[in-house]
């Protein structure tokens, strides 16, 4: 039974893959001091949002007392996750607050204020969760609001619906935790490997998969090492070391390199089998089955070069972030950037307010000298630095001329869709071109436009109808007035008749006179 | 002299027949570019590009009469799909899409003269008689019809706020590789 | 500058300015020891010509009105200046490589925008015209005798002053076989004393200023494959571009063609695979298209240097490439991920049946 | 055999109608800022040049000489090659409605195309046989069809590129073409062999 041992990538398959930067990863220090507990705020913002799909509908009001681990907004549609409050308190609001948007606008959510006693809303755990029935698994896990949480936030339970459906057979445990400066996997793994372990059983439960591959980068040894060791009684969980190059966490990438099966650009991983699952969102799946207890923490990396004090702190939910960078010592000097997930794929964070969400895997502060790189904008060189690193295969410089010029359309044929905008050709690029934020404007100026056009072919349907309104007012006018006409018609000639009787009578009577 | 008008006409002639034959052959109904332009107008018949409703602009529009940019409800976006239709170049960067518009109405002001409600084309604007009328948003196409059918000046258009759901990213400023950005001069 | 900034928020890679950095320094060992064999002559040609590349660039600057300080700083100018400078006759006059500098500078490249946006290698562009605009200066090759070099003073009389002693100069390798052939002189006999591999990888041999010393400028290129700076995909191509069809000719029928060491050691052919061909700008940057590029280069200049009318095509070559280098992009798109080559979704019932085979 | 490949070689690289003799740059000028139009065009023209060819030869050695009329000649071949057109322009409108869109009037202008009259008009003044008269036709027109095709790939890349506003379009096409054309002359003496 014991077959612990680790495995590597083929070789072949290994070296077909050629894209990707080794960058420098920045993880000490955080990686190497144990996960802190976070503090208590004043104020927690959950916002109705933190996933993919619909918005969360509020279930509370304004003044209501909540305890901790009680549903507070209910998921609205079949992709959608529930919120749950992260500890005991009152709501203050519920409508637009501060959200970590890199536009800095408000967004919908609820604010909550803690009372300190963290009190427990109840909930029982199933005594064995393998004899549910794999739907049943399913359903606990929507019930806690799991997402999740690598940073993509497609809620989790209907991940594991459609892979039931679907045929899974492996699952896929994204350890490998590409991003520079982030450490909170790395930590997870170290410290709690049984309760990924566990995770790891259930989903498989839930599924139906037969097998599990754990990729890990072989720049966390120390990680792989606890990996093993919880899944060494469990033959069907296969602890693989990744080469350390990002972004290897990449979905399609990390099944490719995991399993050799390459998803259909236009399909999901479930297309040839395979579901991946973040380590972090095992552990909550672990975490909501056994202890019947909702996703409202989770640990987050805080980093970053202004940072006195960095390291991984289990948060709460909600939590500004702020409040957690003075919890990890505040600022050694005023940082340039802030930033929630990694320097690759993170959102720039205008305002500090913001509070953390289910998919933020880490904050980091960037001081002076790590952003200061950014000179700017040159001319391409057409160096194709950008080609050989697009984990893709992807030609980033010529959608981005194509996007400076005007044309969008041009830039989607040559596969602008397919841009995962991992930051990579922006990262090799000697000329400092934003590539992934011409593709970002590239991509929203294509749905709005989208938009539009709906919007226009609504406008069409409206105006249709108005002037078909019109025509039948018309018509309906005309009618009334023809029945009018014919009315007085009739009256003209009822009287015309009338008055010809009369004068009928009266020559008659004159007639009669006279003859008389 | 004659020999060589006979054998001119004889080419000619032959080149003719050629010619007939071919035509007949490879003939090809004339499209109906009108009709396919209308389809793709907004349809709201607002009248801003200067033209009797969209079939009118359409007609203008296939003639090259007037330019595929001249519809600012169906903005950037219908320019370019025009263009496409057309085969013509067309130039969107001096188009300013100035975002999605709404119209408003101030109470206040409003008098119920039920003219707004008239004029708009997609019946966006409810209310009645001597009663203060209300624009639907999501009907409301910004065409700005009813503020110039206003006598009070209760309806105006204001500029949609972007939320988190309809914010984009902007376009890159790039310094040295826009065009022509040169100072006045420069060029020449 | 906005405000909103997109991700990523790290930097990984070095500036435009450090890559023609280390361009010019493996560039410097070949340059030395061309200034060795043909003098103080050779030294004031290549200080012109990257002096008015440098001017040039920034009257540019000026007249687009981009800041001239940012544009020079790159690094590129100076880069041309030099490849140009390189592929002259070593005692040309000074007004030749001025005409050439000012050539590639405002016509090949800032007409088309500057720096990135040029569609023809500049060097090369600026050599093609100067050889067919003087064809006299541009052929005047000199046997190098580091002996019997001019002093500083009297150097100057040939750059500045009237031009090369009429004695001094003779026809290179490629430009002799030229000749000798239209005579119906077979190879054996006109090579004779004209080639030896050993002489002419170190150097000892006709040419232009940085093209004589194959071995140096070998070693250049290997630095910059090694720092990372250029693939290996257009220089190899490059390469075996020029010796397969030479050592297949030269096979057939060894009378009437040079054999392919001859042909890899003469001429520009080791500058160019290297430093020339390997031109982000002018060159193809797909992967498979780099490989088209340099083989391309490298068979045409074999074709222009057997039947052509020029001794030597390398220029010619790489600009023909250059013209083709947008059609080989576009036909050579790499596969996307998860997407056939066609651009079609991988269709995973496909998938799983060739899994199952 | 030999001698018709250089033929053909000669022509197409050596004498490229456009760049080294600089016949229809109308054409090339109008037609090449989209790489399938400009194939279409190249496609279009090979065509009327070879049939052209065979049939001004026909007029040419059956009507004109026979008959002495050689001062009917550019008026009969004129004839000739717009009733080639016209047939071409049919077929495409008919076959490729996108393509008749793109080129647009420079269909029509083929007739008038100097490529077309100069070709048949060379292939006259020197008295070349039948085969090598179809044959240099062909060559020219696959010359004029990679001068195209490579010339479009190059304006395309153009487009996307910050030209100066003062030689943005037509100015900068006649500067690439003018580079284009320099390299060409590579190819001088390949056929001499």
């Amino acid at each position: 039974m014991a077959t612990a041992t680790l495995e590597k990538v083929p070789f072949l398959r290994w070296l077909s893959q050629r894209w990707g930067v080794h960058a420098d990863d920045h993880k000490r220090p955080t990686a190497d001091v144990a996960i802190a507990a976070g503090p208590l705020p004043e104020r927690l913002i959950l916002p109705l949002s933190q996933h993919v799909g619909a918005a969360a509908r509020p279930l509370v009001k304004v003044g209501e007392r909540v305890r901790r681990g009680q549903l507070i907004a209910e998921p609205a549609a079949n992709i959608s996750a529930g919120v749950h409050a992260p500890t005991s308190g009152t709501v203050r609001e519920i409508g637009e607050l501060p959200m970590p948007h890199p536009s800095g606008l408000y967004g919908n959510g609820i604010e909550i204020v803690p009372d300190g006693l963290d009190e427990l809303f109840p909930a029982e755990p199933p005594a064995d969760p393998f004899a549910l029935a794999p739907e049943a698994v399913s359903d606990i896990v929507s019930a806690a609001g799991v997402v999740g949480m690598g940073g993509a936030t497609f809620p989790s339970a209907v991940k594991l619906a459609l892979g039931r459906r679907s045929k899974i057979h492996s699952l896929v445990v994204n350890g490998s935790e590409c991003e520079p400066y982030l450490s909170c996997d790395d930590r997870l793994m170290r410290e709690r490997a049984a309760g990924i372990v566990d995770g790891i059983r259930l989903v498989l439960h839930a599924t139906g998969a037969t097998q599990a591959y754990v990729g890990i980068e072989d720049n966390k040894p120390e990680a792989m090492a606890a990996m093993l060791e919880a899944a060494k009684n469990h033959g069907e969980i296969r602890v693989v070391r990744l080469p350390t190059r990002y972004p290897m966490g990449s979905d399609r990438q990390l099944i490719y390199m995991l399993t050799g099966l390459e998803a259909p650009a236009d399909g999901r991983a479930a297309d040839v089998g395979v579901v991946v699952h973040n380590v972090g969102t095992l552990h909550a799946v672990h975490r909501a089955v056994r202890h019947a207890e909702p996703l409202t923490r989770r640990i987050v990396t805080v980093a970053g070069g202004a940072v006195r004090a960095p390291r991984n702190v289990e948060a709460l939910i909600g939590t500004p972030i702020s409040v957690l960078f003075e919890h990890c010592g505040g600022f050694t000097a005023p940082p340039t950037r802030l930033i929630m997930g990694g320097p690759m794929m993170g959102t720039i964070l205008p305002r500090a307010d913001a509070p953390i969400v289910k998919g933020t895997s880490g904050v980091l502060a960037l001081s002076v000298v790590e952003s200061n790189k950014h000179g700017d904008e040159g001319p391409c060189i057409r160096c194709g630095s950008c080609v050989g690193a697009c984990p893709v295969g992807l030609l980033p410089l010529e959608m981005a001329a194509r996007i400076r010029a005007g044309e969008l359309a041009a830039s989607v044929d040559i596969g602008l869709k397919d841009c995962i905008a991992c930051g990579t050709c922006s990262f090799v690029c000697p000329s400092r071109i934003p590539l992934v934020h011409y593709f970002n404007y590239a991509k929203g100026e294509l749905t709005s436009q989208d938009k539009n056009k709906l919007r226009q072919q609504a406008t069409k349907q409206l105006a249709e109808e108005r002037l078909a309104r019109m025509e039948r007012e018309a018509q309906e006018k005309a009618a009334a007035a023809a029945a009018r006409k014919a009315e007085r018609e009739r009256a003209k000639a009822e009287a015309a008749a009338k008055a010809a009787a009369k004068k009928a009578a009266a020559d008659a009577a004159t007639q009669e006179e006279s003859a008389t | 002299m004659l020999i060589a008008v006979a054998s001119v006409a004889l080419i000619g002639g032959f080149c003719g027949v050629a010619l007939g034959v071919a035509a007949r052959r490879f003939h090809v109904e004339p499209d109906s570019m009108v009709a396919e332009i209308e389809a793709l107008m907004p349809g709201s018949q607002c009248g801003q590009c200067g033209y009797p409703g969209c079939s009118g602009a359409a007609a203008a529009i296939a003639s090259g009469e007037a330019p595929v940019t001249c519809c600012p409800p169906g903005g950037k976006a219908l320019a370019l799909v025009l263009a496409e239709k057309l085969g013509v170049t067309v130039d969107t960067s001096g188009m300013v899409d100035e975002g999605p518009k709404i119209a408003g109405v101030t109470e206040e002001l409003c008098i119920g003269c039920t003219k707004c409600y008239k004029t708009c084309p997609t019946d966006a604007v409810i209310g009645a008689v001597k009663q203060v009328h209300a624009v639907i948003r999501d009907a409301c196409t910004g065409c700005a019809k009813c503020e110039h059918a206003c006598p009070t000046g209760a309806i105006t258009l204001s500029p949609v706020a972007p939320t988190i759901q309809t914010w984009v990213w902007p376009k890159p400023q790039s310094q040295t590789t826009s065009r022509p950005a040169q100072p006045a001069g420069a060029a020449a | 500058m906005s405000t909103v900034l997109s991700s990523p928020h790290a930097v990984g890679a070095r500036s435009v300015g450090a890559v023609m950095g280390l361009v010019l320094l493996a560039l410097a060992p070949a340059t030395v020891a061309g200034f060795w064999r043909f003098g103080w002559p050779a030294v004031y040609l290549w200080l012109v010509t990257i002096l008015s590349c440098v001017i040039a660039e920034a009257l540019c600057a000026r007249v687009r009105g981009v800041s001239a300080a940012r544009l020079v700083h790159d690094g590129s100018a100076i880069l041309t200046g030099w490849l140009l400078a390189m592929s002259l006759p070593p005692w040309a006059p000074w007004w030749i490589g001025v005409v050439g500098s000012a050539f590639a500078i405002v016509v090949t490249k800032h007409l088309f925008g500057g720096l990135g946006q040029n569609l023809f290698n500049p060097a090369m562009a600026a050599r093609v015209m100067l050889l067919i605009s003087f064809p006299v200066e541009m052929t005047q090759w000199l046997l190098p005798a580091p002996e019997a070099l001019p002093g500083f003073v009297d150097a100057l009389a040939i750059t500045f002053g009237p031009g090369v002693p009429d004695a001094m100069s003779s026809a290179s390798l490629l430009g002799h076989v030229k000749t000798e052939a239209t005579k119906g002189i077979l190879l054996d006999q006109s090579i004779v004393g004209h080639y030896s591999a050993t002489g002419f990888s170190v150097g000892a041999r006709q040419g232009s200023l940085g093209e004589t010393s194959a071995l140096l400028l070998l070693a250049g290129g290997v630095f910059l494959v090694a720092k990372g700076v250029i693939g290996l995909r257009i220089p190899l191509a490059f390469l075996a571009g020029v010796a397969v069809p030479a050592a297949i000719a030269s096979a057939v029928s060894p009378d009437h063609y040079l054999g392919p060491v001859a042909h890899l050691l003469s001429g520009g052919v080791m500058l160019a695979a290297f430093f020339i061909a390997t031109d982000y700008v002018t060159s193809s940057s797909t992967p498979v298209g780099q490989w088209i590029f340099g083989l391309g280069c490298g068979l045409l200049t074999w074709i222009i240097r057997t039947w052509g009318a020029y001794p030597e095509g390398i220029a010619f070559a790489v600009m023909l490439m250059n013209a083709c280098a947008p059609l080989i992009d576009r036909y050579t798109r790499p596969r996307i991920f998860g997407r056939k080559r066609d651009g079609r979704s991988l269709d995973p019932a496909e998938t799983a049946k060739a899994r199952a085979r | 055999m030999n001698e018709w490949l250089m033929l053909l070689l000669g022509t197409a690289l050596v004498n490229n109608v456009v760049l080294v003799k600089f016949l229809g740059l109308c054409p090339f000028m109008g037609v090449s800022r989209k790489i399938d139009s400009a194939v279409g065009m190249g496609l279009a023209t090979t065509f009327v040049l070879v049939l052209a060819s065979a049939l001004t030869w026909a007029l040419e050695h059956w009507l004109l000489v026979p008959l002495g009329m050689g001062y009917l000649r550019i008026l009969s071949f004129i004839l000739v090659i717009a009733a080639t057109v016209q047939f071409v322009e049919m077929v495409i409108k008919k076959s490729a409605p996108d393509l008749y869109k793109a080129l647009g009037i420079y269909l029509p202008l083929i007739t008038t195309n100097c490529a077309v009259l100069g070709i048949a008009l060379l292939n006259a003044g020197e008295g070349s046989g039948f085969v090598q008269s179809v044959l240099y036709g062909l060559g020219s027109a696959l010359g004029f069809t990679m001068a195209m095709v490579l010339f479009a790939g190059l304006r395309e890349r153009l487009a996307l590129t910050a030209v100066p506003a003062a030689f943005a379009g037509a100015p900068i096409g006649f500067v690439t073409a003018g580079l284009l054309s320099l390299a060409f002359m590579g190819f001088a003496g390949l056929t001499n062999h």
